[in-house]
């Protein structure tokens, strides 16, 4: 006998995420580290939280043991509760078929037991890889005042943006008369931001409905049909920060945006905390030599050399006459002597050695993934490791543990890949 | 391990001057994250003591909450769990803890429904990592009835602070003395004692009906040739921050790359309650130097030779210079701090100036209106 | 909800005769599974207040073993959480909770430190369930500046126990007296009341100034005709449980079907910390007949109209008729026990009997050596 | 960085226990109540924290939904950790290769990330359906006392019964020089009881080893696999209560011993308490009508009727005039009025109508499965609905909400099965 829950949420936390290259190599794109000690997933978990939400499933598939060590029980938010609290929910084997998750709706499907069993009035359905704050009780008031069936979060883009989303177009009291994925000739500049509120006969009827839909997709089966059947649909407009990091220039871009004096998106609120696993503890130490110029370090990181705008994450160590600029270092990595780097991205446990150069000589376009390795950054997958003494050009990127003889003439050109064989923990 | 655990973080001391207006010296924040308790319950959890008891009762409110998640230090609690006491009134008894023996006296209960044999007291004020398995070996070997935990004071002048003691070749402890005024020894108790359990109650049992309270004097000194009490020597890192001096210069250790290593790198790590804080933000201006920055900073200013406590504000063109800011300090621009403890939730006005000269400590303790950020 | 809780626990009581001596009547066993601050604990959790002081300092031990874990009330921590005060020594106080308003003031920085609008006080010796919500809605509509919530007492003679008021039309009470020896009126406060925070921190301010220490008398009384204060009348199931008497007949009352239902089937559920015990187990020669029996019992004699506690043991050819049985109670073979309340953990020898005449209730204490089973 | 472990426990509760019949059909085999009030799984999961093992990973697959709530975030079983504590372990999709678990080994091997974040020494493999009570700690002490690579728990059994299990033959220092599954001539009376300590290395290395191996099984293929190689296997004798509950009878058997004046398995015991997740609360009432002889009941329940020698699980009513006896129910089911059952089990969530009379009639082997529905037994399925005034014979097996057409002349003769549609929970 479940306790009864007003609102639960389901957030969708299975994807690849696929244009962050060797970032989402070993995990799903709601692990990745972002803004110096959060990933992003706590963007979202934390919205519900604040928001009064103690329910979640987090519906993971996609190398999900990043995820379930940072979520564990749900402590850092709140989320450990005898009832309820934070589940995660991956794909199970059932009497009569067994699948995979093959769509946003059809994994929700899948876990209809689950939500089932809490009795909702309310089913808010997130996804796991945004950069925002939003109460959500706000636009939970929102949809019982317009006795909605469905409310849909939408925030005004550009109108030259407007083709890459799904457009609402809406009448005087916000109520959805058309949309448009991804259009050509947008009629309106309201785009969908993925997050739904649905009361949950009308989630459910859907769902059951849909059910043999192949790869169901919210955006393109169950809010259609759902208009279809003359359901009341209303656009929530939303009009705070909100950014989608789905490639390596929006992701660091977010990132550097959090080191202007007051940031448009400003982690030191009081009101809205951002919460996150935090198990490190020790104070940074910035040494007498160091430099310290506009950035976001984490906890336990040692610092002895100069960091310019940069986010460096927990526990990082950055050695003696570094020169770092306008980079992303995440927790754990370990920077050489010497070394000097202008806009890269260093992900989780990397080894970097003495004296590599970074992020050195003419842009040139990627010859395996232009459109992912872009935006001049050098990327450098988890666990990597970079030996002494190379220089590594711009829209690169690097995994494995790299040897000298991988970098012929001492160089990794621009545009240039190296994916060389995993270390000891593979 | 087959011992529970007792914290003594009840104390108080006009040593610590302003800064234990308003907390026990065992809630004094340390080495910018922590909180001292915290060094001897992460030496609890780190031996497999499952039973912690904490006893407290002045100002309780902040160790408290401190202590109210017992979960950032996994004890477990089927079997065992983290216990804050603070004084109660019963049928037989109405009064505050009268001191150290008297604390444990009143939550005799707790020591007769347990089953350990043994008992590991330590005090809420030490900054040490230790092994509280290595003292019971010893204790079991001797065949002890107390064993003290020691350590060589390095300064004669600070040595007056403490139990002074003499061993024996065998390590047994001759003489033991309570803050001399003047002693021709330097080997200090460190408050840390093992103990069987049945023979804890039973002296305890006895000094209460004696009307005495103390464990140092009432039960060390006075037993001291009637039972085997033995000495444990230990010459690992070790401070008692119960004044203010010791305090700061606990604190200004960890700069010392050798400390910080051994606390913050080192296993078994030393655990704390989390707090949610975002990363600490240096802005244009920043010039931070050999200095230690705990979460939740942003600094515009000049710092050296400091350690900054959570959530602490450094307003434009300041120079913080050899000092602690406890938590939740704001430092109005072109403030100047020298030699000085902040107290938490100070609030400096903009052009300030605090100086104390080179050797000397000054507390600031400033409740301005804080400034809407 | 826009409210925080305070718990008022502390108290003790005479009339409670020998129950009272080992715990507060806060922490004492109702209905065979609870305790009786649950209901109050649980009606906060069931109107979705998020941060509740429990205020105690009278046998706190067994109150703050039952609360140890908040998680079984699943009170959010993040943004709120469930507080267990104690006295403590601060800078400026060093006494005991002198009264019920002088244990709210002495944790006063708790109110101050809250943002939520309104505070719900309820006393933790009630048994009812009640949506606080429903209250602050009818506070909120009267623009009172206290309401208090009453019934109506069925039994003339119970009248004296209570605060008995008057209201005119409008709900405003106009007239209060506290336990009076005779009183014409049967409309009773049942310890419960909404205030705002603000006017609370004034009230309790103002009567610390004054010296005076108590709720009703100093602050409900005295103002009576210069505040704006309210009766909120409920006439669901409710009982005090603070002498033995009412003790006796409240764990009575669940052998009715219909209070049973109330409390154990319908929403919203009353929650407690749960126990590790096996299913009550029924042996060749049980018989049974209209009692509770929780987990944890083993039975081999008979019982009728009775309420067993947890871990209770029933011998053979036992005779239990008319009586509540606290918890851990062992009781030898051919006992025989009417219209008594055992105390928990008793253990009462084989051949025992204890009976008082109908209409009276004994309470019985006995701790012998336990039988190794 | 997680803090290491000396000893983790790997606890396999994917198995569906298909001779459980309609007992699993809904729910995985540790998932079956047992006892009144426990589930299977509690048993291994308190042994697991009476021996001081803190860290626990439970792989499931098979129906888990129930397993995940009853475990929620380990709170019954102060499992309830920020590092270590309950972890339930679903098959999940890898960036290279996803599969379901195909075999015991497998199912390990995939969770290799898992173990290695804790560093163990030591791994201990539990499984989740049998009912015992053990101190693995004294076993491990055995294990570092022989110096041993893997220690197989073992029990001595009757040797006409030996040709049913995994047979250990030892020298007389319990070093194990021969095994023999299902062997026909058994050499030895002691028989695995599928409990394992590994020593890590040798764990790890065999997984990887033997990785491309199908259906990969501890007693088929990681044992001999490491007996070859010459490490030192070691059987560690235990002589207590041991139950595998694998059939109805045994499982049926297991639970009326329970019933003893002192049962040889004892619930009541201080120091090795059986945790379980207990959220029904109040105490049963047992009316002025009831007879309650030789029984267990858990809290909640309400006696109106007669029961002999039967557990009764939580919530359960039984009505007025009601004769229970030699049954087991389970928790929140309904007796009608005058229902009169002998040697039923009864699962959790059935309404059973007035009147209704089970285990009837002469036995007759079961139709469908004679092997399953055996032992003179009636059983009932959960969320099954039997209607008023109905006969039900043995060795019969009910699922679903049955109507009075289901029961031809109103009776469902021994033998023979219903299988219905489930109700509105389906």
């Amino acid at each position: 006998m479940m306790m009864k829950k007003e609102m639960i949420a389901m957030l969708l936390a299975g994807g690849q995420g696929s244009r962050l290259g060797v970032l989402t190599e070993k995990v799903a794109k709601p692990a990745v580290a972002f803004g110096g000690k959060y990933r992003i997933i706590d963007f979202p978990l934390s919205n519900c939280i604040n928001s009064g939400i103690d329910t979640v499933g987090v519906l993971t598939q996609y190398q999900p043991l990043r995820l379930n060590t940072h979520i564990g029980i749900g402590i850092p938010w709140d989320l450990d509760r005898n009832e309820g609290g934070v589940t995660v929910l991956p794909p199970y084997e059932k009497s009569t078929n067994s699948e995979w998750y093959t769509g946003t709706a059809n994994a929700i499907f899948q876990n209809l037991d689950y939500m089932e069993q809490y009795n909702p009035d309310y089913v808010l359905i997130l996804s796991g890889d945004h950069i925002y704050k939003m109460d959500y009780e706000v636009m939970l008031d929102f949809h019982k005042a317009n006795k909605a069936d469905i409310t849909i979060a939408c925030m005004p883009v550009p109108i030259e943006e407007a083709s890459r989303f799904g457009i609402m177009v809406t009448d005087e009291t916000g109520r959805v008369t058309e949309f448009e994925e991804k259009p050509e000739k947008p009629s309106s500049n309201l785009a969908s931001m993925g997050i739904y509120i649905f009361s949950w006969p009308v989630l459910k009827e859907a769902l059951i409905s849909l059910k043999d839909q192949s790869s169901c997709d919210f955006g393109k089966h169950i809010l259609p049909y759902c208009k279809e059947k003359g359901q009341r649909l209303f656009a929530y407009e939303y009009n705070g920060y909100w950014k989608d990091v789905g490639t390596l220039g929006s992701y660091w871009e977010a990132n550097m945006e959090l080191i202007d004096i007051i940031p448009e998106f400003n982690l030191y609120e009081e009101f809205w905390k951002i919460y996150t696993r935090g198990d490190i503890i020790p104070p940074q130490y910035v040494s007498a030599d160091a430099v310290t110029d506009r950035c976001l370090i984490g906890e336990g990181a040692e610092i002895y050399g100069e960091v310019h705008r940069s986010v460096i994450g927990p526990n990082v160590i950055i050695g003696k006459d570094c020169v770092i600029r306008d980079s992303i270092i995440m927790r754990n990595s370990v920077i050489g002597e010497g070394t000097v780097m202008d806009k890269a991205i260093i992900a989780e446990d990397v080894v970097i050695g003495r004296n590599v150069t970074l992020g050195c000589g003419e842009e040139a376009p990627n010859v395996l993934k232009p459109s992912v390795y872009a935006f001049g950054i050098a990327t450098v997958g988890e666990r990597s490791v970079i030996p002494d003494n190379v220089k590594i050009g711009k829209n690169t990127a690097i995994s494995g543990v790299t040897v000298p003889e991988d970098y012929p003439e001492g160089m990794l050109k621009s545009g240039q890949n190296i994916k060389a064989k995993d270390g000891d923990k593979a | 391990m087959r011992a529970l655990g007792i914290i003594l973080a009840g104390g108080n001391n006009n040593r610590m001057r302003e800064l234990s207006n308003k907390r026990a010296i065992a809630a004094m924040p340390v080495a910018g994250s922590y909180r001292a308790i915290d060094f001897a319950l992460s030496n609890m959890a780190n031996s497999h003591i499952q039973k912690v008891a904490v006893l407290t009762q002045y100002n309780a409110r902040s160790l408290n909450e401190h202590l109210s998640s017992s979960k950032w230090w996994d004890f477990g609690r089927k079997q065992g769990g983290l216990f804050v006491f603070t004084p109660t009134i019963t049928k037989e008894n109405s009064l505050w803890y009268q001191g150290t023996a008297d604390a444990i006296y009143q939550n005799i209960t707790f020591l007769k429904n347990s089953h350990e044999p043994y008992v590991v007291i330590a005090s809420g004020d030490g900054i040490y990592k230790l092994d509280y398995n290595k003292v019971l070996e010893f204790h079991i070997a001797k065949r002890a009835d107390i064993t003290v935990v020691c350590t060589e004071c390095k300064d004669q002048s600070e040595v007056e602070r403490f139990g002074v003691l003499r061993m024996n070749d065998d390590c047994r402890i001759e003489e033991f003395e309570e803050k001399p005024i003047v002693s021709s020894y330097n080997t200090v108790s460190t408050g840390i004692y093992v103990i069987r359990r049945r023979q804890l109650i039973e002296l305890l049992e006895r000094t209460a009906q004696e009307g005495r309270h103390d464990f140092v004097n009432d039960i060390l000194i006075r037993y001291k040739n009637l039972k085997r009490i033995y000495g444990y020597k230990i010459d690992s890192y070790w401070s008692n921050i119960s004044t203010a001096d010791a305090y700061y210069r606990t604190n200004m250790a960890f700069l010392d790359p050798e400390i910080r290593n051994y606390f913050f790198r080192q296993e078994p790590a030393v655990k704390t309650k989390i707090d949610d804080l975002p990363p600490a933000k240096y802005n244009a201006g920043a010039v931070v130097k050999n200095s230690l920055v705990a979460s939740g900073c942003i600094i515009n200013g000049t710092v050296e030779n400091s350690v900054l406590f959570k959530d602490v504000f450094v307003g434009n063109n300041c120079v913080i210079k050899n000092s602690v800011i406890l938590n939740d300090v704001y430092l109005g621009d072109n403030t100047h701090i020298e030699n000085c403890i902040v107290e938490s939730r100070d609030t400096i006005r903009a052009g300030s100036n605090y100086c104390a000269n080179d050797g000397e400590v000054k507390i600031v303790v400033e409740k301005n209106e804080r400034y809407v950020i």
